[in-house]
């Protein structure tokens, strides 16, 4: 089997959110009952990336309890707030902010009123792993469970609603001048694909996806964007094609429409690169998108590395690059083993 | 405030960066979780579709006398029968939950059968008989555009064009040393969820109607729902079910306003579940493309324009494909700083299946074509296509292709360093151009 | 895709049932292939006569220096994880390690691709290659014994007709110095359907050198599987070069009927079979040399 | 025409009415309410309807009922059937394997299956044995690193 190798590489960059001045928008209500346990009711849904786990750390981290202290509620429209589509990798961007507003705002509430409960300044105290503390000391002071209690027996306010508006200016209609999105995604990822030279079947061998998260707030999670962005975009570049004849789809079936199996896929690497954007919750950003567009192009470029042929349509089948070798040898252009 | 502890002052943070295990894992893991195809409600209908199965043409009658007396059916329903608006659509609302004066696509549903259990549902759909008048349709990127050609909706075929415009593009190609230029096509790809997209309505005795569905946004659902129905919003309840992948897929009405209808019509509980056919025949795919690309550079490695067309096939119906494509148009630059720039996109209307939203969303598309040209510039200059990219890439203080100045949080720059980094590291070396 | 169902215990009785089904009734091995065409109603019918309760079909034996048996309803996987198999007949166990899934595989039969009689069955071209014979009972309940070369008739249509049954495939013992190979092409790597596909059985002379005899058969190329006649003809009696190879390759081009589809053009697929052809000769080749060295020592 | 059916069903016999050109995956889902086994394609195309029988990895939706009758069928339900998930289980969790979650529970009966017959698999084992799960939400990797991980903890367990 004649084979050759080659490397590619393929960058992007992406608007997150909606942009368009499509409205684009996050909200949550947290809610804290008296044993300190606390639920959020978030709009976003939850498709298994994980913006419930998100959701969760960033409450987490800004009302100071533990995780395992929060449940969320998610999309409903009977019992959650709107918080835009689980689209355009906005979910972490928008949604995150929202409910760090809302936590924040809580926190704000567990403060006041431990301040009054310690007779300390408000501006002394912190919340931290389910403890009122000293700050500076960080000693416990007493439980947020405590304060909780406190709160509802006293009948105040142990709740709170966050919002958060993404939402750009649309591009001038013209020109399309304008600041389209409030920020952008970033990826580069390094394809390293070996070709049949007498087939034309492509085989990637290997996969380096370079993604700015902005801050990953959970790595597992932010790899598994990766990963699975870069499968589905290994997808789209050699095997999936729905064809329509005069309208009619010809590949209704999984026999015919080919998604990616485990052997086909090689084990991605992942390099999660962090530049904070100020926008975002704890300066991270959506990757599920910016994952998965550079793999494509890395394939295309890298088959041109490996067999100086340039492939132009997609998807890039064993056929469609057998002809075209096959025409670069009728010109002469290819080069021989 | 405790501003002087906050995590974000000091960095420290509890559970930010954590691998805090997903709450609802376990629960997938151990086969619990109820998706709305593993939901069973007491007194559940069962749903089953007609699908067009042809690209276009009018509808001169439905006759469903045949399959409303199968025995176990409930309803059967055409567009007559659609209490509200009977359209929805993100964009603009030219899709018909049913079809009524047309087929538009090999994917409209032309009626929906409720019966005790999924078998008659299927017989009864086997038994509905449709008077269908062919019209030419209208399937590639020409015809589309073909002012003469039948208007698959009022308005014509091209639903929207839109330009970029940065700089003096004469200019730009006057200054360039090479200019590449090519075509590149793209195709048609489903989101394939290995969930095939399901619903489960009822009206819940305060009259409510409530939808569980595996969606990416209940609230504009609800929004579409109500108009479609006749129904006040605040009478409509979208409940996200688990959801088996979306992938942009289930940003779209897929089986809401359908067993919304059902439910409403039959008064009992309906069940809709896909097959993996009908998934693959019905709602959103990815754009296909058709993107025409000349870019420039010196020979000192800068860019110096972009000048391109690009054409999406919407299908038969616009769904989120005006964003899509306007998307493809505003980032056809990639990520990099170009001076000059022309670009045009035009969303077509076929009556090919509708494409929306899909993970990549238009830029999918665009990298195809900017990636190419990128590597074919800078091996036309003689350069390390990771070195051309570093170079032109965009930095704080330049601007996107829409103006929009880099500041905070621009990260190409630290991507392609890494990748350089990972080759140095690994002794990886690109075959071209050649030393 | 209503249908009734029957679970005979003995061959006799499944001949019965089918008799009596006049051509309406199918019978039904793994099921893998029926169940999706009932489903699809690319396929009607209204019984289903199920064989795998009946003994004699099942299960498989490798006698050295007495070939291999392998009853109809034996599941793909039994084979496809025996060591006794694939020492000597590696092209059966390439094959079977290719279809479909193996969750697939522990359910279809051997017996049930061959029966289907898909041109892209990946399971035909080693046993056409290996020079393979079907047992079966005709409708008249007589026993015969047909090459599996000769077993289609076209696309889902066998020498079985409506009544008839495949007991067992036999896979003789090859003659020494004998390697085989199978080869199929598809765009993924594992869970896909051949674009095109080859096997070869080669025996080399005494010394290791020039081709004694020599059969290649080819997979979704034509409306069955077929041999390449010519392309066996001309290595005959010479060393497998790499221009023997190649004009053997090209001379099994020349021969094969492909069509287009969507899964790949006639064109295309022609060339596969030039590719694969050389593919499987030289593995075989290499496995027949392989063989001399260990059976003379 | 219905028939009785009594099935062998992680470890119970469960007496079910079902047509016999239904499905096992059908009737484990309808009759019996198990629904951890899903239906992603009903031709055995993804294989997030795999169950054992007789201990082997099938897809149970193109087992036809009758002829799971007198066979040992176990699904996902069974796994932490004591309450304490499988390692399998355990490590998908853990190493991030589950996304959407639909085709988890067919792809942790094909993991299971294959550390029942191989405890000890590479890598390139594991991803030819769950090559008939279709998962479009990981890309495998975290898969294979939880089956791998679930046998360490397996062999550990044994050792």
């Amino acid at each position: 089997m004649a084979t050759r190798k080659g490397l590619g590489i393929g960058s992007m960059y992406y608007g997150i959110g909606y942009g368009f001045s499509r409205a684009d928008i996050g909200s949550a209500e947290i809610e804290m009952a008296e044993d300190g346990t606390t639920t959020v009711y978030s709009g976003a849904c939850d498709m298994g990336q994980g913006v419930m786990t998100v959701v969760t750390q960033v409450a987490a981290e800004e009302l100071g309890i533990e995780p395992d202290q929060i449940r969320v509620v998610a999309a409903d429209t009977g019992s959650t707030p709107d918080a835009g589509p689980t689209s355009g990798s906005r979910a972490t961007f928008v949604q995150g902010v929202a409910v760090q507003n809302a936590a924040q705002e809580l926190r704000g509430q567990i403060l006041d009123m431990a301040s009054r409960m310690l007779e300390c300044p408000k501006e002394n105290l912190h919340v931290r792993r389910g403890e009122v503390c000293e700050t500076g000391t960080d000693r416990p002071l007493v439980s947020v469970g405590k304060v909780a209690h406190q709160l509802h027996f006293h009948g105040r306010r142990a709740a709170a609603w966050g919002w958060h508006d993404n939402t750009t200016q649309d591009v001038d209609p013209e020109t399309s001048q304008g600041d389209a999105y409030a920020t952008y995604g970033w990826a580069t990822q390094l394809a390293e694909v070996e070709v049949d030279t007498e087939t034309g079947r492509i085989r990637l061998t290997k996969l380096v996806s370079a993604t700015d998260a902005g801050k990953a707030i959970n790595p597992v999670a932010v790899e598994g964007q990766i990963e699975g962005g870069a499968t589905m975009g290994l997808g789209y570049a050699l095997y999936e094609q729905h064809i329509l004849e005069n309208g009619v789809p010809r590949t209704a079936s999984l026999a015919f429409y080919l998604v990616p199996t485990s052997m086909d896929v090689p084990d991605i690497e992942c390099e999660i690169v962090e530049v904070p954007d100020p926008r975002g919750p704890f300066g991270a950003k959506g990757v599920a998108e910016p994952a998965t567009i550079p793999t494509t192009p890395a394939i295309l470029n890298a088959i041109y590395d490996a067999i100086g042929i340039r492939i132009t349509e997609t998807p890039i089948t064993p056929e469609r690059v057998f002809f075209a070798i096959q025409e670069a040898r009728a010109r002469g252009e290819f080069e021989e083993d | 405030m405790s501003e002087d502890t906050s995590p974000e002052t000091t960095g420290a943070y509890h559970w930010i960066g954590k691998n805090v295990t997903k709450p609802d894992a376990l629960e997938k893991a151990l086969g619990a979780t109820e998706y709305v195809g593993d939901m069973v409600v007491p007194g559940m209908l069962h749903a089953k579709i007609l699908w067009a199965g042809a690209p276009h043409g009018v509808i001169r009658n439905i006759d469903t006398k045949d399959a409303a007396r199968v025995p176990g059916v409930a309803a059967v329903l055409t567009a007559s029968d659609v209490p509200g608006t009977n359209r929805y659509g993100l964009a603009v609302p030219d899709q018909r939950a049913l079809a009524d004066d047309k087929v538009r696509s090999a994917g409209d549903a032309l009626a929906l059968v409720a019966a005790e259990d999924e078998e008659a549902a299927e017989e009864a759909v086997a038994k509905i008989k449709v008077d269908l008048e062919p019209l030419r349709p209208i399937l590639t990127y020409e015809d589309a555009l073909d002012p003469m050609a039948p208007a698959i909706h009022e308005g014509g075929n091209v639903f929207q064009h839109t330009t970029v415009r940065k700089g003096d593009l004469e200019k730009g190609i006057e200054e360039s040393d090479v200019i590449v230029e090519n075509a590149y096509h793209t195709h048609r790809m489903d989101h394939v969820p290995m969930e095939p997209e399901a619903g489960l309505a009822y009206v819940d005795p305060s009259g409510v109607l409530n939808i569980l569905v595996g969606t990416q946004y209940p609230y504009r659902d609800r929004r579409q729902i109500a108009p479609a129905l006749d129904l006040a919003m605040n009478k409509v309840r979208v409940i996200q079910a688990p959801i088996g992948g979306g992938f942009g897929r289930k940003d779209d009405i897929t089986a809401e306003i359908h067993v919304g209808l059902l439910a409403l019509k039959t008064r009992r509980p309906v069940r809709l579940v896909y097959t993996r056919e009908e998934s693959l025949i019905a709602n959103t795919k990815r754009h296909p493309m058709a993107m025409n690309f000349r870019t420039g550079a010196r020979k000192d490695g800068l860019l110096t324009f972009l000048d391109g067309d690009i054409y999406g096939d919407t299908g038969a119906g616009v769904s989120l494909g005006a964003y899509v494509i306007k998307k493809a148009g505003i980032h056809a630059t990639g990520p990099y700083d170009v001076p000059n720039i022309r670009v045009d996109t035009y969303t077509l209307y076929t009556n090919n299946l509708v494409s929306g939203a899909m993970r990549g969303f238009g830029v999918m598309q665009a990298a195809v074509a900017h990636e190419s040209q990128m590597d074919q510039l800078a091996h036309r200059l003689g350069m390390s296509p990771l070195e051309f990219r570093i170079k032109n890439c965009l930095k704080p203080g330049l601007a996107s292709s829409t103006g929009q100045l880099m500041n905070e949080g621009c990260g190409i720059e630290a991507t392609l360093q890494r990748i350089k980094d990972y080759m140095s590291a690994h002794d990886l070396r690109f075959n071209r151009p050649h030393a | 895709m209503r249908f009734d169902y029957f679970e005979p215990a003995t061959l006799e009785e499944a001949g019965e049932l089918l008799r009596e089904g006049k051509g309406a009734r199918k019978p039904l091995a793994g099921g893998t292939d029926i169940v999706i065409q009932l489903r699809r109603r690319v396929v009607r019918t209204q019984g289903l006569v199920n064989l795998k309760r009946i003994p004699e079909l099942w299960g498989w034996a490798r006698e050295p220096g007495e070939g291999l048996r392998l009853g109809a309803c034996t599941p793909m996987r039994d084979l496809e994880t025996a060591a006794a198999v694939g020492e000597r007949f590696p092209s059966i166990t390439e094959a079977l390690r290719v279809v479909g899934s193996l969750q697939l595989r522990n359910i279809a039969s051997v017996g049930g691709n061959l029966c289907n009689a898909s041109p892209s069955a990946d399971t035909a071209p080693p046993l056409v290659a290996l020079g393979a014979t079907a047992s079966v009972r005709t409708p008249e309940s007589r026993l015969e014994t047909v090459p599996v070369e000769n077993f289609f008739e076209g696309p889902g249509a066998s020498v079985l007709g409506t009544g008839g049954l495949l007991l067992a495939v036999e896979v003789p013992e090859p003659a020494p110095c004998t390697g085989d190979a199978f080869e199929r092409f598809t765009p993924r790597s594992a869970m896909d359907i051949a674009i095109a596909s080859a096997a070869a059985a080669v025996t080399l002379d005494a010394a290791g050198e020039r081709v004694a005899a020599a059969r290649i058969a080819l997979g979704a190329v034509a409306p069955t599987p077929v041999r390449a006649l010519r392309a066996e003809e001309f290595v005959l009696e010479k060393e497998l070069t790499p221009d023997v190879v190649a004009r053997a390759g090209r001379a099994a081009m020349d021969e094969c009927q492909p069509i287009d589809d969507i899964r790949g053009s006639a064109a295309y697929r022609r060339e596969l079979v030039g590719i694969l052809v050389r593919r499987v000769l030289r593995q075989a080749m290499e496995r027949a040399r392989a063989r001399s060295e260990t059976e003379t020592v | 025409m219905r028939q009785r059916y009594a099935l062998r069903v992680n470890g119970e016999t469960r007496e079910t009415e079902a047509e016999p050109h239904e499905s096992l995956l059908d009737v484990l889902r309808e009759n019996l309410r198990l629904t951890g086994s899903k239906k992603g394609c009903n031709e055995a195309e993804c294989g997030s309807c795999t169950v054992l029988l007789n201990g082997r990895p099938v897809v149970s939706c193109l087992v036809l009922v009758p002829d799971a009758v007198g066979r040992d069928i176990v699904t996902i339900e069974a796994l932490a059937g004591d309450g304490t998930p499988h390692p399998v289980q355990r490590q998908m969790v853990e190493q991030g394997g589950v996304q959407c979650g639909y085709c988890t529970p067919g792809m942790i009966m094909s993991a299971y299956a294959l550390l029942q017959e191989n405890p000890h698999p590479t890598d390139e084992e594991i991803r030819f044995a769950i090559s008939g799960n279709i998962c479009r939400c990981t890309g495998y990797g975290k898969i294979v690193k939880a089956v791998r991980a679930a046998a360490e903890e397996v062999g550990r367990a044994a050792s």
